[in-house]
Protein backbone atom coordinates (compact mmCIF):
# COMPACT_ATOMS: atom_id res chain seq x y z
CA UNK A 1 0.00 0.00 0.00
CA UNK A 2 1.20 3.42 -0.99
CA UNK A 3 -0.08 6.81 0.14
CA UNK A 4 0.73 10.48 0.05
CA UNK A 5 -1.07 12.50 2.89
CA UNK A 6 -0.68 15.54 4.79
CA UNK A 7 -1.98 13.53 8.37
CA UNK A 8 0.24 11.53 10.43
CA UNK A 9 0.30 7.98 10.76
CA UNK A 10 0.43 5.45 13.64
CA UNK A 11 3.23 3.18 13.76
CA UNK A 12 1.32 0.36 15.79
CA UNK A 13 -1.76 0.37 13.80
CA UNK A 14 0.33 0.33 10.36
CA UNK A 15 2.19 -2.67 11.74
CA UNK A 16 -0.79 -4.65 12.66
CA UNK A 17 -2.25 -4.40 8.91
CA UNK A 18 1.43 -5.46 7.61
CA UNK A 19 1.05 -8.56 10.53
CA UNK A 20 -2.60 -9.72 9.21
CA UNK A 21 -0.76 -12.88 7.45
CA UNK A 22 -0.25 -15.19 10.29
CA UNK A 23 3.01 -16.10 7.59
CA UNK A 24 4.78 -13.08 8.72
CA UNK A 25 7.80 -13.81 11.18
CA UNK A 26 9.32 -10.32 11.00
CA UNK A 27 8.46 -6.74 10.08
CA UNK A 28 11.23 -3.73 9.68
CA UNK A 29 9.90 -0.42 9.59
CA UNK A 30 12.20 3.03 8.99
CA UNK A 31 10.56 6.59 9.82
CA UNK A 32 11.81 9.48 9.06
CA UNK A 33 11.68 12.65 11.32
CA UNK A 34 12.28 16.45 11.03
CA UNK A 35 15.25 16.71 13.15
CA UNK A 36 16.24 20.23 14.82
CA UNK A 37 19.57 20.72 12.82
CA UNK A 38 20.20 20.43 9.46
CA UNK A 39 22.75 21.62 7.23
CA UNK A 40 24.28 23.43 10.67
CA UNK A 41 20.56 25.37 10.60
CA UNK A 42 18.40 25.52 13.74
CA UNK A 43 14.91 24.22 12.22
CA UNK A 44 11.54 25.19 13.36
CA UNK A 45 9.49 23.51 10.41
CA UNK A 46 9.31 21.85 7.37
CA UNK A 47 7.03 22.26 4.16
CA UNK A 48 6.89 19.27 2.01
CA UNK A 49 5.84 19.24 -1.51
CA UNK A 50 5.75 16.89 -4.06
CA UNK A 51 4.57 16.42 -7.79
CA UNK A 52 1.32 14.21 -7.81
CA UNK A 53 0.76 11.35 -9.91
CA UNK A 54 4.55 11.04 -10.14
CA UNK A 55 5.32 10.51 -6.73
CA UNK A 56 2.73 7.66 -6.50
CA UNK A 57 4.08 6.62 -9.57
CA UNK A 58 7.63 6.28 -8.67
CA UNK A 59 7.08 4.82 -5.45
CA UNK A 60 5.19 1.67 -7.27
CA UNK A 61 7.68 1.41 -9.63
CA UNK A 62 10.48 1.54 -6.14
CA UNK A 63 8.30 -0.94 -4.09
CA UNK A 64 8.18 -3.27 -7.34
CA UNK A 65 11.83 -3.85 -7.89
CA UNK A 66 12.21 -4.73 -3.65
CA UNK A 67 9.36 -7.43 -4.39
CA UNK A 68 11.51 -8.32 -7.20
CA UNK A 69 14.14 -8.80 -5.37
CA UNK A 70 13.26 -10.07 -2.16
CA UNK A 71 11.03 -12.57 -0.40
CA UNK A 72 8.12 -9.48 0.86
CA UNK A 73 4.77 -10.89 2.11
CA UNK A 74 3.51 -6.79 2.77
CA UNK A 75 4.58 -3.67 2.64
CA UNK A 76 3.77 -0.01 3.47
CA UNK A 77 4.84 3.21 2.20
CA UNK A 78 3.57 6.52 3.48
CA UNK A 79 5.00 9.72 2.70
CA UNK A 80 3.72 13.05 4.11
CA UNK A 81 3.01 16.52 1.91
CA UNK A 82 2.50 19.89 3.33
CA UNK A 83 3.68 21.55 6.93
CA UNK A 84 5.44 19.56 9.43
CA UNK A 85 7.13 20.59 13.29
CA UNK A 86 9.80 19.41 14.84
CA UNK A 87 10.29 15.48 15.55
CA UNK A 88 7.15 15.23 13.09
CA UNK A 89 6.93 12.17 11.31
CA UNK A 90 7.88 12.16 7.38
CA UNK A 91 8.08 9.05 5.83
CA UNK A 92 7.06 5.35 7.16
CA UNK A 93 8.37 2.44 4.83
CA UNK A 94 7.18 -1.22 7.02
CA UNK A 95 8.10 -4.66 5.20
CA UNK A 96 6.62 -7.66 6.38
CA UNK A 97 8.50 -11.34 5.58
CA UNK A 98 8.69 -14.35 6.40
CA UNK A 99 12.90 -13.73 8.17
CA UNK A 100 14.48 -10.90 8.86
CA UNK A 101 16.80 -10.64 6.26
CA UNK A 102 14.69 -9.98 3.59
CA UNK A 103 12.67 -7.13 5.59
CA UNK A 104 16.16 -5.34 6.43
CA UNK A 105 17.26 -5.18 3.14
CA UNK A 106 13.88 -4.53 1.37
CA UNK A 107 13.28 -1.72 3.77
CA UNK A 108 16.71 0.30 3.11
CA UNK A 109 16.81 -0.63 -0.64
CA UNK A 110 13.21 1.32 -0.48
CA UNK A 111 14.16 4.31 1.48
CA UNK A 112 17.64 4.77 -0.89
CA UNK A 113 15.45 4.98 -3.66
CA UNK A 114 13.13 6.86 -2.23
CA UNK A 115 15.31 9.05 -1.28
CA UNK A 116 16.98 9.84 -4.87
CA UNK A 117 14.10 8.75 -7.11
CA UNK A 118 10.95 9.93 -5.50
CA UNK A 119 9.83 13.70 -6.37
CA UNK A 120 9.49 14.89 -2.88
CA UNK A 121 10.94 18.44 -1.62
CA UNK A 122 12.04 19.65 1.84
CA UNK A 123 11.45 23.50 2.26
CA UNK A 124 13.15 24.56 5.90
CA UNK A 125 12.23 27.46 7.94
CA UNK A 126 14.67 28.23 10.63
CA UNK A 127 14.14 29.14 14.13
CA UNK A 128 15.44 33.45 12.73
CA UNK A 129 12.42 32.92 9.95
CA UNK A 130 14.68 31.83 7.08
CA UNK A 131 13.29 29.61 4.74
CA UNK A 132 15.44 27.80 2.33
CA UNK A 133 15.06 24.88 0.01
CA UNK A 134 17.15 21.32 1.10
CA UNK A 135 19.99 20.45 -0.75
CA UNK A 136 20.35 16.88 -1.97
CA UNK A 137 22.79 15.02 -0.16
CA UNK A 138 25.54 13.74 -1.62
CA UNK A 139 25.47 10.80 0.51
CA UNK A 140 22.27 9.85 -0.55
CA UNK A 141 23.41 8.82 -3.90
CA UNK A 142 26.22 6.95 -3.00
CA UNK A 143 23.54 4.61 -1.01
CA UNK A 144 22.24 3.31 -3.96
CA UNK A 145 26.12 2.04 -4.70
CA UNK A 146 25.22 -1.10 -2.63
CA UNK A 147 22.79 -2.28 -4.84
CA UNK A 148 23.84 -2.71 -7.87
CA UNK A 149 26.60 -5.08 -6.47
CA UNK B 1 0.55 21.33 -26.71
CA UNK B 2 2.90 20.21 -24.56
CA UNK B 3 1.85 20.59 -20.40
CA UNK B 4 5.36 21.83 -18.35
CA UNK B 5 5.51 22.03 -15.10
CA UNK B 6 8.46 23.48 -12.57
CA UNK B 7 8.51 22.52 -8.61
CA UNK B 8 10.70 23.51 -6.13
CA UNK B 9 13.37 26.09 -6.57
CA UNK B 10 12.68 25.53 -10.41
CA UNK B 11 9.19 27.00 -9.90
CA UNK B 12 10.25 30.07 -7.37
CA UNK B 13 13.10 31.06 -9.34
CA UNK B 14 11.35 31.09 -12.28
CA UNK B 15 8.01 32.36 -10.49
CA UNK B 16 6.11 29.87 -12.80
CA UNK B 17 4.55 26.43 -11.79
CA UNK B 18 3.37 25.85 -15.37
CA UNK B 19 3.03 26.54 -18.92
CA UNK B 20 2.24 24.98 -22.24
CA UNK B 21 4.08 25.32 -25.80
CA UNK B 22 3.44 23.82 -28.72
CA UNK B 23 4.03 20.80 -29.83
CA UNK B 24 5.09 22.00 -33.81
CA UNK B 25 8.44 23.62 -31.98
CA UNK B 26 9.44 21.00 -29.54
CA UNK B 27 10.41 17.82 -31.04
CA UNK B 28 12.21 16.92 -27.79
CA UNK B 29 13.61 17.72 -24.71
CA UNK B 30 16.57 19.66 -25.81
CA UNK B 31 14.65 21.41 -28.22
CA UNK B 32 12.25 22.68 -25.59
CA UNK B 33 14.78 23.22 -22.91
CA UNK B 34 16.18 25.30 -25.42
CA UNK B 35 13.00 27.57 -26.65
CA UNK B 36 11.87 28.54 -22.78
CA UNK B 37 16.06 29.59 -22.17
CA UNK B 38 15.56 31.84 -24.70
CA UNK B 39 13.00 33.54 -23.11
CA UNK B 40 15.40 35.92 -21.52
CA UNK B 41 18.78 35.64 -19.71
CA UNK B 42 17.45 34.25 -15.90
CA UNK B 43 15.48 31.47 -17.59
CA UNK B 44 18.68 30.82 -19.53
CA UNK B 45 20.49 30.97 -15.85
CA UNK B 46 17.91 28.68 -13.84
CA UNK B 47 17.55 26.04 -16.47
CA UNK B 48 21.33 25.86 -17.29
CA UNK B 49 22.06 24.42 -13.92
CA UNK B 50 23.79 20.81 -14.03
CA UNK B 51 21.41 19.27 -11.45
CA UNK B 52 18.26 19.57 -13.44
CA UNK B 53 16.11 16.98 -13.77
CA UNK B 54 12.96 16.23 -16.34
CA UNK B 55 10.71 14.19 -16.03
CA UNK B 56 8.18 13.20 -19.35
CA UNK B 57 4.53 11.97 -18.42
CA UNK B 58 6.10 11.16 -15.05
CA UNK B 59 8.92 9.52 -15.76
CA UNK B 60 12.64 10.32 -15.12
CA UNK B 61 14.35 11.29 -19.00
CA UNK B 62 17.26 13.20 -20.65
CA UNK B 63 17.50 15.39 -23.30
CA UNK B 64 16.94 13.15 -25.94
CA UNK B 65 13.33 12.18 -24.74
CA UNK B 66 11.05 12.71 -28.12
CA UNK B 67 7.52 14.65 -26.89
CA UNK B 68 4.80 14.98 -29.30
CA UNK B 69 1.40 16.50 -28.73
CA UNK B 70 -0.47 15.83 -24.98
CA UNK B 71 2.99 15.12 -23.11
CA UNK B 72 3.71 16.35 -19.75
CA UNK B 73 6.93 17.27 -18.94
CA UNK B 74 8.35 18.67 -15.52
CA UNK B 75 11.52 20.10 -14.51
CA UNK B 76 12.83 19.81 -11.21
CA UNK B 77 15.59 19.83 -8.81
CA UNK B 78 17.23 16.98 -7.29
CA UNK B 79 14.72 15.18 -4.59
CA UNK B 80 14.88 15.74 -1.26
CA UNK B 81 11.96 13.55 0.56
CA UNK B 82 11.75 10.73 2.99
CA UNK C 1 16.04 0.59 27.39
CA UNK C 2 16.44 -3.47 27.68
CA UNK C 3 13.08 -4.83 28.96
CA UNK C 4 12.01 -8.77 29.50
CA UNK C 5 8.21 -9.01 29.99
CA UNK C 6 5.40 -11.29 30.02
CA UNK C 7 3.24 -8.12 28.80
CA UNK C 8 2.46 -6.84 24.76
CA UNK C 9 4.08 -3.51 23.55
CA UNK C 10 3.32 -0.77 21.45
CA UNK C 11 5.54 0.22 18.35
CA UNK C 12 4.05 3.87 18.02
CA UNK C 13 4.57 4.11 21.99
CA UNK C 14 7.85 2.83 21.64
CA UNK C 15 8.86 5.06 18.49
CA UNK C 16 7.44 8.53 20.39
CA UNK C 17 9.98 7.47 23.39
CA UNK C 18 12.70 7.14 20.69
CA UNK C 19 12.01 10.50 18.69
CA UNK C 20 12.12 12.19 21.71
CA UNK C 21 15.48 14.04 21.25
CA UNK C 22 14.89 16.50 18.52
CA UNK C 23 18.58 15.57 16.79
CA UNK C 24 16.75 11.92 15.81
CA UNK C 25 15.93 11.56 11.97
CA UNK C 26 15.51 8.06 11.94
CA UNK C 27 14.06 5.46 13.94
CA UNK C 28 14.60 2.19 12.61
CA UNK C 29 12.60 -1.10 14.35
CA UNK C 30 12.50 -4.73 14.03
CA UNK C 31 9.63 -6.38 15.57
CA UNK C 32 9.56 -10.69 15.43
CA UNK C 33 6.31 -12.70 15.31
CA UNK C 34 4.88 -15.91 16.27
CA UNK C 35 4.51 -17.68 12.46
CA UNK C 36 1.73 -20.25 11.79
CA UNK C 37 4.54 -22.56 10.04
CA UNK C 38 8.08 -23.18 11.47
CA UNK C 39 10.21 -26.48 10.86
CA UNK C 40 7.31 -27.69 8.46
CA UNK C 41 4.82 -27.71 11.58
CA UNK C 42 1.29 -25.51 12.25
CA UNK C 43 1.93 -23.80 15.21
CA UNK C 44 -0.79 -22.52 17.54
CA UNK C 45 1.06 -21.28 20.51
CA UNK C 46 4.76 -20.92 21.69
CA UNK C 47 5.75 -20.51 25.31
CA UNK C 48 9.23 -18.22 25.60
CA UNK C 49 11.58 -18.98 28.59
CA UNK C 50 14.91 -17.75 29.16
CA UNK C 51 17.48 -17.19 31.73
CA UNK C 52 16.89 -14.25 34.13
CA UNK C 53 19.73 -12.56 35.07
CA UNK C 54 21.91 -13.73 32.15
CA UNK C 55 19.29 -12.32 29.45
CA UNK C 56 19.58 -9.05 30.45
CA UNK C 57 23.31 -9.29 30.92
CA UNK C 58 23.79 -10.68 27.15
CA UNK C 59 21.10 -8.01 25.60
CA UNK C 60 23.07 -4.86 27.47
CA UNK C 61 26.59 -6.63 26.16
CA UNK C 62 24.66 -6.68 22.60
CA UNK C 63 23.40 -2.79 22.70
CA UNK C 64 26.88 -1.87 24.07
CA UNK C 65 28.96 -3.07 21.20
CA UNK C 66 26.27 -1.98 18.33
CA UNK C 67 26.87 1.69 20.32
CA UNK C 68 30.23 1.12 20.04
CA UNK C 69 29.78 1.16 15.91
CA UNK C 70 27.19 2.73 14.96
CA UNK C 71 26.10 6.67 15.88
CA UNK C 72 22.71 5.44 18.06
CA UNK C 73 20.92 8.33 19.92
CA UNK C 74 18.90 5.57 21.71
CA UNK C 75 18.11 1.98 21.39
CA UNK C 76 15.21 -0.16 22.95
CA UNK C 77 15.18 -3.87 23.13
CA UNK C 78 12.14 -5.70 24.40
CA UNK C 79 11.43 -9.29 24.76
CA UNK C 80 8.90 -11.19 25.86
CA UNK C 81 8.55 -14.33 28.08
CA UNK C 82 5.84 -16.79 28.01
CA UNK C 83 2.77 -18.02 26.63
CA UNK C 84 2.27 -16.24 23.17
CA UNK C 85 -0.38 -16.76 20.53
CA UNK C 86 -0.20 -16.70 16.51
CA UNK C 87 1.07 -13.54 15.43
CA UNK C 88 1.88 -11.81 18.94
CA UNK C 89 4.71 -9.03 19.04
CA UNK C 90 7.76 -11.45 20.73
CA UNK C 91 10.62 -9.16 20.40
CA UNK C 92 11.18 -5.60 19.27
CA UNK C 93 14.30 -3.69 18.95
CA UNK C 94 14.36 0.71 17.98
CA UNK C 95 17.15 2.41 17.16
CA UNK C 96 17.31 6.18 16.92
CA UNK C 97 19.96 8.48 14.83
CA UNK C 98 20.83 11.03 12.89
CA UNK C 99 20.91 9.17 9.68
CA UNK C 100 18.91 6.01 8.38
CA UNK C 101 22.69 3.77 7.90
CA UNK C 102 23.17 3.78 11.59
CA UNK C 103 19.67 2.91 12.77
CA UNK C 104 19.65 -0.21 10.29
CA UNK C 105 23.46 -1.12 10.69
CA UNK C 106 22.38 -1.21 14.27
CA UNK C 107 18.94 -2.88 14.25
CA UNK C 108 19.82 -5.65 12.19
CA UNK C 109 23.46 -5.83 14.19
CA UNK C 110 21.61 -6.61 17.44
CA UNK C 111 18.93 -8.94 15.84
CA UNK C 112 21.56 -11.50 14.72
CA UNK C 113 23.46 -11.05 18.29
CA UNK C 114 19.96 -11.27 20.16
CA UNK C 115 19.03 -14.75 17.70
CA UNK C 116 22.38 -15.93 18.44
CA UNK C 117 23.48 -15.06 22.40
CA UNK C 118 20.85 -13.84 24.30
CA UNK C 119 19.38 -16.75 26.43
CA UNK C 120 16.13 -17.27 24.92
CA UNK C 121 14.12 -20.82 23.97
CA UNK C 122 11.35 -21.16 22.13
CA UNK C 123 8.80 -24.01 22.75
CA UNK C 124 6.13 -24.83 20.15
CA UNK C 125 2.52 -26.49 20.40
CA UNK C 126 1.06 -27.50 17.28
CA UNK C 127 -2.53 -27.57 16.14
CA UNK C 128 -2.56 -31.15 16.60
CA UNK C 129 -1.37 -30.76 20.23
CA UNK C 130 2.19 -31.45 19.97
CA UNK C 131 4.55 -29.75 21.60
CA UNK C 132 8.84 -29.71 21.12
CA UNK C 133 11.40 -27.13 21.76
CA UNK C 134 12.42 -25.51 18.53
CA UNK C 135 15.97 -26.16 16.70
CA UNK C 136 18.37 -23.07 16.49
CA UNK C 137 18.42 -22.01 12.58
CA UNK C 138 22.32 -22.57 11.06
CA UNK C 139 20.99 -19.42 8.49
CA UNK C 140 21.30 -17.20 12.46
CA UNK C 141 24.65 -18.31 13.01
CA UNK C 142 25.84 -17.41 9.17
CA UNK C 143 23.99 -14.24 9.46
CA UNK C 144 26.84 -13.10 12.10
CA UNK C 145 29.33 -13.54 9.35
CA UNK C 146 28.61 -9.91 7.84
CA UNK C 147 29.75 -8.20 11.11
CA UNK C 148 33.38 -9.46 11.00
CA UNK C 149 34.18 -7.96 8.04
CA UNK D 1 29.35 -25.19 46.97
CA UNK D 2 28.58 -24.40 42.72
CA UNK D 3 25.24 -23.59 41.76
CA UNK D 4 24.09 -25.84 38.49
CA UNK D 5 21.44 -24.36 36.41
CA UNK D 6 19.76 -26.66 33.05
CA UNK D 7 17.39 -24.69 30.53
CA UNK D 8 15.11 -25.65 27.90
CA UNK D 9 15.31 -29.08 26.32
CA UNK D 10 18.55 -30.22 29.32
CA UNK D 11 16.34 -28.95 31.70
CA UNK D 12 13.11 -31.34 30.44
CA UNK D 13 15.79 -34.39 29.57
CA UNK D 14 17.62 -34.14 33.43
CA UNK D 15 13.83 -33.76 34.34
CA UNK D 16 16.16 -31.15 36.78
CA UNK D 17 16.40 -27.17 36.64
CA UNK D 18 18.67 -26.80 39.56
CA UNK D 19 21.32 -28.75 41.72
CA UNK D 20 24.11 -28.25 43.94
CA UNK D 21 27.86 -29.26 43.83
CA UNK D 22 30.68 -29.64 46.18
CA UNK D 23 33.72 -26.80 44.82
CA UNK D 24 36.15 -29.11 46.19
CA UNK D 25 35.61 -32.08 43.60
CA UNK D 26 34.81 -29.31 40.69
CA UNK D 27 37.74 -27.26 39.75
CA UNK D 28 36.26 -26.06 36.18
CA UNK D 29 33.88 -27.04 33.82
CA UNK D 30 35.16 -29.71 32.20
CA UNK D 31 35.60 -31.67 35.99
CA UNK D 32 31.97 -30.46 36.71
CA UNK D 33 30.68 -32.07 32.91
CA UNK D 34 32.26 -35.22 34.03
CA UNK D 35 31.18 -35.52 37.38
CA UNK D 36 27.76 -35.11 36.25
CA UNK D 37 27.60 -37.41 33.55
CA UNK D 38 28.51 -40.05 36.09
CA UNK D 39 25.22 -39.65 37.39
CA UNK D 40 23.87 -42.30 35.24
CA UNK D 41 23.68 -43.24 31.69
CA UNK D 42 20.79 -40.62 31.00
CA UNK D 43 22.94 -37.69 31.87
CA UNK D 44 25.91 -39.30 30.10
CA UNK D 45 23.82 -39.20 26.90
CA UNK D 46 22.18 -35.58 27.28
CA UNK D 47 25.44 -33.96 28.49
CA UNK D 48 27.35 -35.45 25.74
CA UNK D 49 25.45 -33.50 22.79
CA UNK D 50 28.35 -31.41 20.65
CA UNK D 51 25.99 -28.68 20.99
CA UNK D 52 25.81 -27.86 24.54
CA UNK D 53 26.65 -24.62 25.66
CA UNK D 54 27.74 -23.51 29.05
CA UNK D 55 27.69 -20.08 31.23
CA UNK D 56 29.83 -19.41 33.98
CA UNK D 57 28.24 -16.74 35.90
CA UNK D 58 26.14 -15.78 33.29
CA UNK D 59 28.77 -15.19 30.75
CA UNK D 60 29.46 -17.90 28.10
CA UNK D 61 32.06 -20.05 28.73
CA UNK D 62 33.68 -23.43 27.90
CA UNK D 63 35.34 -26.60 29.61
CA UNK D 64 38.35 -24.76 30.35
CA UNK D 65 36.95 -22.26 32.93
CA UNK D 66 37.85 -22.47 36.58
CA UNK D 67 35.27 -22.86 38.88
CA UNK D 68 34.98 -21.67 42.74
CA UNK D 69 32.69 -21.73 45.13
CA UNK D 70 29.86 -19.70 44.44
CA UNK D 71 30.33 -19.69 41.09
CA UNK D 72 26.65 -20.49 39.12
CA UNK D 73 26.73 -22.69 36.11
CA UNK D 74 24.29 -22.97 33.68
CA UNK D 75 24.23 -25.61 31.00
CA UNK D 76 21.47 -25.28 27.58
CA UNK D 77 20.98 -25.98 24.44
CA UNK D 78 21.64 -23.34 21.52
CA UNK D 79 19.44 -20.53 21.73
CA UNK D 80 16.49 -19.75 19.29
CA UNK D 81 14.23 -16.33 21.03
CA UNK D 82 13.54 -13.30 18.65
Amino acid sequence: MIKVQTTDFNLQAEHDKLREKSSVGAVVTFSGLVRDINQGKEVSSLTLEHYPGMTEKSLTKIVEQAKSRWNIIDCTVIHRIGELKLSDQIVFVGIASLHRQDAFAACEFIMDYLKTEAPFWKKESTTDNESYWVDAREGDLKALNKWSK
Amino acid sequence: MIKVLFFAQIRDQLATSELRMPSSENHNIEMLLSNLKARDSHWQTVLSKTNLLVAVNQTISNENSALQSGDEVAFFPPVTGG
